[in-house]
């Protein structure tokens, strides 16, 4: 056997603190090694050739590059050796970066550690066995969960391509946050009137199957042939009869039903349209408030329904669709006013959230774009913005920044001055978050033209006063302490993860993180792919994110999956487990624990039971082999002797 | 005002004293500005909460300690609980009353003057009381007549007793006063 | 006696099935063997003692037809966990239980007796085994020489059975007691059990014959302990290579081990090997609620999972 | 049920100027079937002052307490005062969660604390250890007169991680007690605002604009009764509130009681047992209204009954309107 | 010798490819600053880890095992982790029964988002087998 090995400095990333010369010194001494050398850059087009001519000169058999994380780079590298002409497993990385130099700073002790790392690798891949792809055939139609702006652009895109889109929106209506918002900034563009006709194309796009008012209950299998199940919620309407003509919204008796759509700040019937340009335009009955299901009797809508659209007896229903990637878009959530008591924690009707008073500005909203406080329904003359409500709070939970509130909060003021003249906006803030093309320029002209007036600092108390709302906060530039007395309040409530997200990372198995946003691959070079292959994100899944860059989101998922599907066949990842037949007793534990049902037994010819590997089905996690006692079962590439190489090169020498 | 020359007026020991004694870290501070927004007191202190944070971070230890802000806290917690960033603000101005204190710097007299009183009688006493801590507080700060309005309307309820009641383990509790008094001696 | 009983049941089962397998008559009056009845003159040969103590369940997993088998209360546990881990075939078995009050330690009488040559053995009905030597008769109370299991024994009636030679009988053994030896060893100082373990796994001579009669021990020729695909342990006689190997056992056997203590009797060093197994038990009980070989229907918690699992809190550093 | 026992750490106010929070403190809890211990020869808790002093120092003055409490039969401790329970749990918290801290302390003191004592305030102990309903159960009269705010002061609920108990921004417990009595409570905005009352004596015209403050939110909300928990609050808001009128111009005359007097006038005690004389700002007229449970019920009924009629015919009339009007839209 | 005498102990750490290697990779990035005792093994999943490879480490030179994983329910493979669960608590109970203090093993779930939660993990576990010292399972007898 003869190894190589690439010591990288990675500039000074690694050699700053990592004596690369040393590992490299020291490598030469290991039985094995024939040759092993240090380089500026390995992952560099030179880098790579220098790998490859000493594959040729020395005739070296197995490589071990010592660099980066495998996870940036040993793809690169396989792909070298590969053109070198080596099997791509050959290949063992060992992370002398994040792992190494960047964490530890004293240089003897990491340049003693890399050493080990590289010696553990190199152990490992004397033991590595040359594996081979095999080609399975793609199933080129994509789902796209999520039927906001981002998921709608990638289904647009999807199906612009030539690909069948099933597109799973959850709600009885697409369109998502967006299509309640009034206007959009720094344009002040009416955003139903950008949104609608997207909503139309998708609806009319004869690529696009539209599951509305559906969840994803199950998904199953692997990149290009995932199996999966949807429940189609029962709206108590029969869709492929109603034709939306809403005469049913009119004569219901119920007219205190939540309102989702309006995020409650009015109420609406419990048969319902959810707004006039619902796609699709059909309704649906909300049971918790229907007097057929609350009380037993009522029957009204079904009396007055032209076309008998309406049935009370419907349930859920699960259809199943077979795709070969997925779009997650399922966008995001927000806080709720009980998250603050010192706020009055939704006991006053004039605190409200920031989507809320959206409705009120719109003019399809309850108050048909009069803005009118919801005590009294009079005209608040003074309002007062308050940022980071819950944002950058860590005692909240939330450190992080909701990303658009800056903006909507000036374009709130600006609307607010545009429909009453004579009122005044104050606008409480820590800092202005305005980093997009146009939008600081948008948050100036908020205080130098509309007269909104900034203060710099948190608010600690509202409490009301009268009719009005006394709105306790500092203003950290002057040093004191400030009272507004408003008549309307508005809380630029936190994002959050969409209610349910973690939820459905379990399902996709995908990660999340701390706060149930979705992780890309990579936050600079992948930031829409996930590390479940086949799998993609959109929008604001991923983490707060205003319009342009959802849209922009929805794009790249999709062109991920056209150019995924460009081939007909995909290669598997043949580091899945294979069964040692001669070894192998029978006894089929693996069957019971393996989580992908990949193994099955099989009857030799000889009578005798042995277990059996689904190559498409493994998904290469190794269960089986940990739980076969007498290691008949290997995941490959993990197997019992490689990882005890490792074991053995670290506890041995 | 004058320019704080940051390279040389840093007291960056001090910085690590209060962060050490208080066991809170300062550099959590991002100025938000909620603890002056719901201080009570933020009207009588001559430095807003928030300021002394920054006054905190920026290691000006002599404007900090020889502010009025810290004597006229009252520990009433309202910026400890709302603070976003789980700072106890009011640790550490507990902290910083202790330094003062320490020092010799304290710029509320009466304050301190109050509470003094108001050992005294707990080291003689082992309990506070009440006639006691305000009879000696008006002698040492010259307010001879502070709250008398109130005596009367206090005294005719019987809510005061004249006479002190002292516990059987007072010395325990004056034992306490001392063993501290040592150490603190000690450690200089 | 219930030896009768048993030749009845054994005669009543025999056209149904290809073997019986019980006890016969061993080299000398204190020991048996297996005995494998193919056709009614061999019932004769059977015998039913308290000395018939090998556990024959171990025989079942390989045998493809029809057999029948003799078992007392503790081996039934066995076939109850072949049954639950898939490995037999309910069907193809036909179970003679016999209620058994307690069996004979051949090495603790052999110890008694100052291991001289036996001529002969018998059982009187006060529960005593009298043993015949060149120096005369002995008598042993059974309960005294015992194997540690009966000491503690829950289930002297098999758990499963077709035909019960013998009427049921309840344990008057407190439950408690049967972990109690565990107990009181964790009790020990680490540095005392680090010590004992040393001490007692430094005789161990590698001979495998506790692996080769432990019934669970499937793995038979492909046992790790003796490949080099993979190679988890060398065959070097160093104690961690001896620590290594009864870790594996111990591992392997994790909420499986049914406690019948073969490995223990068949032990040449008298190493108590049962007792990491027992341990395991002890933590499967209470993690799990779980005990090897009771309860046909249950699931070996190795090859299961809660997702919420109540009783694992998670470890702090 | 058997009796519920608790160390009772009354703390230096009670003995003196809050005698009347210990006197109603301790009917309502024999009332309520709860067995107070006397904690022998306990000491001052050192409060505020001794914060300013060393935070070990303060801990050993409160420590010493619990060291006492330790070695009782009960290890649970209620404490009527808020500043006292603060500083015993800060203590406690200290002490528990940092060991060299408990043995800085410990070396200060005579006998160690080990740290197995849960201090409770009253309300928290009447609130969740006896519960509401327990609370019902035991009225015998009506104050249908009574529009009370409750008010918490500062250091009741706070610091949450302290504390651990209800909420620090808009605590309930005490509305929830006095609601469960039969009497009106109304929402108030200022529960948890401090009144100043630790710097009473030396920032005397600080702590009355502080105070007007909170004594004018109760007008606003149309109280006429305050209920406190803390006996500095009830001092600051009672004793003050003629020099607050003085130095502010305003005319208050609204009565501060202790909640545990208001659950005594509920539970059928004399305001004398109750040592309502104590209080500055007398609450006299209010009490007058007080009837037994039985007699309001029934006078409650006769009222109903009188308006039953004109009533009901106006929901019949009512209800065919709607749905007209629904056929409207 | 693999560790550098008097300065580091040996402790290895097995990572699943998904969430802690990746945690310990954006720990890096952070630049979140760790001890240099721990090596490395990276494993698809925690449920590859056969309790085995611990014993196996633990008897032949390492001072402290530390396993993680995918925080249950997020396994990139639905149920590795729930089986690495049962199984190396199994292990953790039997360690002191054979002698070895069962803090020299440590198993907990961190994330790929997670650097800051790695960071502290590394750090605690190296200073508690810093604290419990080197282990050693009668090397003398090697050989």
């Amino acid at each position: 056997m003869r190894v190589g090995v690439f010591i990288c400095h990675c500039g000074n990333n690694i050699a700053g603190t990592v004596d690369v010369a040393r590992v490299a010194a020291e490598m030469r001494k290991l039985p094995g090694v024939v040759y092993a050398t240090n380089y500026m850059y390995t992952c560099s087009e030179p880098g790579q050739e220098e790998i490859k001519q000493a594959i040729r000169k020395e005739g070296l058999d197995r490589i071990v590059v010592a660099a980066c994380s495998p996870r940036m780079h040993e793809n690169t590298f396989r792909k070298t050796i590969e053109k070198a002409g080596l099997n791509r497993y050959f290949l063992e990385m060992a992370n002398i970066r994040e792992h190494i130099s960047w964490i530890g700073e004293d240089k003897e002790l990491n340049t003693n550690k890399a050493i080990e790392a590289v010696k553990m690798a190199v152990a490992k891949v004397m033991n590595n066995k040359p594996l081979y792809s095999s080609s399975f055939k793609v199933n080129k139609r994509v789902l796209v969960i999520g039927g906001g702006v981002a998921g709608m652009q990638a289904a647009l895109d999807c199906a612009d391509g030539g690909l069948d889109v099933v597109l799973v929106e959850k709600s009885p209506s697409i369109g998502g946050m967006m299509s309640r918002l009034d206007k959009t900034f720094p344009t002040i563009d009416c955003s139903i009137c950008i949104l609608g006709p997207k909503m139309v194309d998708v609806v009319q796009h004869e690529k696009i199957k539209l599951y509305a008012y559906s969840e994803i209950d199950e998904i199953k299998g692997y990149v290009g042939n995932y199996q999966i199940k949807i429940r189609k919620k029962a709206t108590y309407v029969d869709w492929s009869k109603c034709t939306g003509c809403g005469a049913c919204m009119e004569k219901c008796p119920t007219r205190n039903a939540y309102d989702h759509f309006n995020f409650g700040v009015a109420t609406t019937r419990a048969i319902n349209i959810p707004f006039p340009q619902a796609i699709p335009k059909k309704a649906k009955i909300d049971p918790e408030f229907c007097r057929q299901f609350t009380k037993g009797k009522c029957g009204v809508c079904a009396k007055i329904c032209p076309t008998g659209a309406i049935n009370y007896e419907m349930k859920d229903e699960i259809v199943a669709e077979d795709v070969g990637a997925i779009i997650v878009a399922t966008g995001y959530g927000l806080f709720d006013l009980d998250k603050f008591p010192e706020y009055g924690a939704g006991r006053y009707p004039d605190v409200i959230t920031g989507i809320q008073y959206e409705r009120i500005l719109n003019a399809s909203g309850p108050t048909s774009g009069h803005i009118l406080r919801p005590s009294d329904q009079t005209e608040p003359k003074t309002v007062v913005f308050v940022s980071c409500a819950g944002s950058r709070d860590k005692s909240l939970g939330v450190p992080y920044c909701s990303n658009f509130c800056c903006m909507y909060i000036a374009k709130q003021a600006i609307l607010t001055k545009d429909h009453i003249p004579d009122s005044q906006s104050y606008v409480f803030y820590m800092d202005i978050r305005s980093n997009g093309k146009g939008y600081d320029e948008f948050t100036r002209r908020a205080q130098e033209e509309y007269g909104a007036k900034y203060i710099r600092g948190r608010v600690a108390k509202i409490y009301p006063k009268g009719k009005k709302m006394v709105v306790r906060g500092a203003d950290t530039l002057l040093g004191t302490q400030v009272e507004v007395e408003a008549d309307l309040v508005v809380l630029a409530t936190a994002v959050i993860s969409a209610p349910g997200a973690a939820g459905m990372a379990e399902k996709l198995h995908i990660s999340y993180d701390t706060f149930g946003f979705y992780v890309e691959s990579h936050p600079k070079l992948r930031p829409v792919e996930t590390n479940t292959s086949g799998v993609y994100l959109a929008g604001a899944c991923q983490g707060p994110k205003d319009i342009p860059a959802s849209v922009g989101q929805g794009s790249a998922a999709a062109s991920k999956v056209l150019s995924l599907f460009s081939k007909d066949m995909l290669e598997s990842d043949p580091a899945i487990a294979q069964v040692n037949i001669n070894a192998c007793v029978g006894c089929l534990k693996c069957v019971k624990t393996c989580p992908f049902q990949a193994i099955k037994e099989e009857v030799l010819r000889n009578g005798r039971k042995v277990a059996k590997v689904i190559e498409t089905v493994c998904a290469g996690c190794g269960v089986c082999t940990s739980t076969c006692p007498c290691g008949a079962i290997q995941l490959q590439h993990f197997t019992d002797n490689q990882l005890l190489a490792e074991v053995n090169a670290i506890c041995q020498s | 005002m004058d320019t704080i020359n940051l390279s040389n007026k840093i007291d960056w020991e001090f910085i690590e004293q209060v962060k050490e004694e208080s066991g809170q870290n300062p550099s959590l501070c991002y100025q938000c500005g909620n603890c002056t927004a719901g201080c009570p007191y933020t009207n009588y202190f001559d430095y807003p909460v928030s300021m002394v944070m920054r006054l905190l971070q920026a290691g000006q230890k002599d404007t900090i300690l020889n502010s009025k802000a810290i004597w006229l806290c009252a520990t009433c917690e309202t910026c400890t609980t709302r603070c976003p960033c789980e700072i106890d603000v009011a640790h550490i101005m507990d902290t910083l009353r202790i330094i003062a204190r320490r020092e010799g710097k304290v710029s509320e007299k009466d304050i301190k003057l109050f509470y003094d009183s108001f050992l005294d009688s707990v080291k003689q006493f082992g309990r506070i009381y009440e006639v006691g801590t305000l009879l000696m507080y008006n002698l040492r700060s010259g307010h001879f007549l502070a709250d008398a309005d109130l005596g009367p309307k206090v005294l005719t309820r019987g809510k005061i007793h004249f006479f002190p009641t002292k516990i059987k383990g007072s010395d325990k509790v004056a034992q306490i006063f001392e063993r501290f008094q040592k150490k603190a001696k000690r450690h200089g | 006696m219930s030896t009768e009983k048993v030749k009845e049941a054994i005669a009543k089962i025999l056209p149904d099935v290809e073997t019986v397998i019980c006890y016969q008559q061993g080299f000398d009056g204190l020991h048996t063997t297996p005995l494998f009845i193919k056709i009614p003159e061999e019932i004769n040969g059977l015998i039913w003692n308290p000395l018939c103590v090998q556990n024959l369940t171990s025989y079942l997993p390989s045998i493809k037809k029809k057999v029948g088998i003799v078992v007392k209360g503790c081996d039934s546990r066995t076939i109850v966990q072949y049954l639950q881990e898939g490995l037999i075939d309910r069907e193809k078995i036909v179970i003679i239980g016999v209620p058994c009050t307690g069996v004979v330690s051949v090495k603790k009488v052999l110890r008694e007796i100052g291991h001289q040559p036996v001529a002969g053995v018998a059982f009187d009905d006060n529960g005593n085994i009298v043993v015949k030597t060149s120096k005369g008769d002995r008598t042993l109370a059974i309960a005294d020489v015992c194997p540690d299991k009966c000491a503690t024994c829950q289930y002297p009636t098999p758990i499963v059975y077709d035909y019960l030679a013998g009427d049921p009988i309840k344990s008057d053994k407190p439950k408690e007691s049967v972990h109690e030896d565990i107990r009181q060893f964790d009790e020990k100082t680490l540095e005392e059990k680090k010590a004992y373990w040393e001490k007692e796994l430094e005789k161990c001579i590698r001979c495998y014959a506790c692996r080769n009669a432990c019934p669970m021990c499937i793995c038979q020729d492909s046992c790790i302990a003796e490949t080099r695909e993979p190679h988890w342990i060398s065959q070097k006689l160093s104690l961690t290579e001896k620590f290594m190997f009864h870790m594996i056992h111990a591992v392997h056997l994790a909420g499986r081990c049914v406690e019948c203590g073969e490995c223990e009797r068949v032990c040449p060093m008298d190493i108590p090997v049962a007792k990491l197994k027992k341990k395991i038990n002890t933590e499967m009980k209470e993690l799990f609620n779980y005990e090897p070989g009771v309860d046909p229907d249950g699931k070996p918690p190795m090859y299961t999972f809660n997702v919420d699992e109540v009783k694992i809190k998670e470890h702090k550093l | 049920m058997a009796e519920k026992e608790y160390a009772y750490y009354s703390g230096c106010s009670l003995e003196g100027t809050a005698k009347e929070y210990d006197t109603s403190l301790r009917l309502v809890m024999k009332t309520l079937g709860v067995k107070l211990a006397e904690i022998p020869d306990w000491s001052c808790c050192g409060s505020t002052p001794a914060h300013t002093v060393d935070h070990v120092f303060a801990a050993a003055l409160a420590a010493r307490n619990l060291a006492i409490i330790e070695k009782m039969n009960t290890h649970t401790v209620t404490v009527p005062c808020p500043s006292c329970l603060t500083v015993l749990k800060k203590a406690h918290i200290g002490m528990t969660t940092d060991e060299s801290f408990k043995n800085e302390v410990n070396a200060l003191l005579d006998e160690p604390y080990e740290g197995k004592v849960t201090a409770k305030s009253s309300l928290q102990v009447i609130y969740e250890d006896i519960g509401l309903e327990a609370i019902a159960d035991r009225v015998t009269h009506a104050l249908p007169d009574l529009k009370v705010v409750a008010y918490y002061g500062c250091i009741l609920n706070r610091p949450p991680d302290i504390a651990q108990f209800d909420d620090p921004e808009n605590p309930v417990a005490m509305d929830k007690v006095i609601s469960a009595l039969g009497i009106e409570v109304l929402d108030y905005a200022f529960k948890t605002e401090c009144c100043g009352a630790a710097f009473g004596v030396p920032k005397r015209a600080m702590v009355n604009e502080l105070t007007h403050k909170i004594l004018s939110m109760a007008i606003d909300v149309g109280a006429n009764c305050i209920a406190v928990a803390c006996p500095l609050c009830q001092q600051n808001l009672d004793l003050r509130q003629e020099q607050v009128n003085q130095t502010m111009g305003s005319s208050f005359n609204i009565p501060v009681l202790y909640f545990t007097q208001i659950m005594g006038l509920a539970y059928g005690y004399s305001p004398d047992d109750l040592e309502m004389d104590k209080l500055v700002v007398g609450a006299d007229h209010l009490i007058r209204s007080r009837i037994p449970v039985e007699e309001y019920r029934k006078m409650k009924e006769a009222e109903a009954a009188a308006a039953k009629k004109p009533a009901k015919a106006k929901e019949m009339k009512e209800e065919p309107k709607e749905t007209a009007k629904a056929e409207e839209n | 010798m693999s560790v550098v005498a008097g300065k580091e102990l040996r402790i290895v750490g097995f990572l699943c490819n998904w969430c802690s290697y990746g945690g310990a990779d954006t720990a890096g990035v952070s630049r979140f600053k760790q001890p240099t005792d721990l090596r490395i093994i990276k494993v698809p999943c925690s449920g590859r880890v056969d309790p085995l490879f611990v014993v196996r480490a633990l008897l032949t030179g390492a001072d402290g095992v530390l396993v993680s994983g995918c925080h249950p329910r997020d396994c990139h493979y639905t149920d590795g982790n729930f089986y690495a669960r049962r199984r190396l608590e199994m292990l953790k109970r039997l360690l002191p029964f054979v002698g070895i203090d069962e803090r020299r093993f440590h198993y907990t779930w961190v994330s790929a988002s997670e650097g800051q939660k790695w960071q502290q993990v590394v750090t605690d576990f190296t200073n508690r087998i810093h604290q419990l010292g080197p282990l050693h399972v009668k090397k003398e007898n090697e050989g």
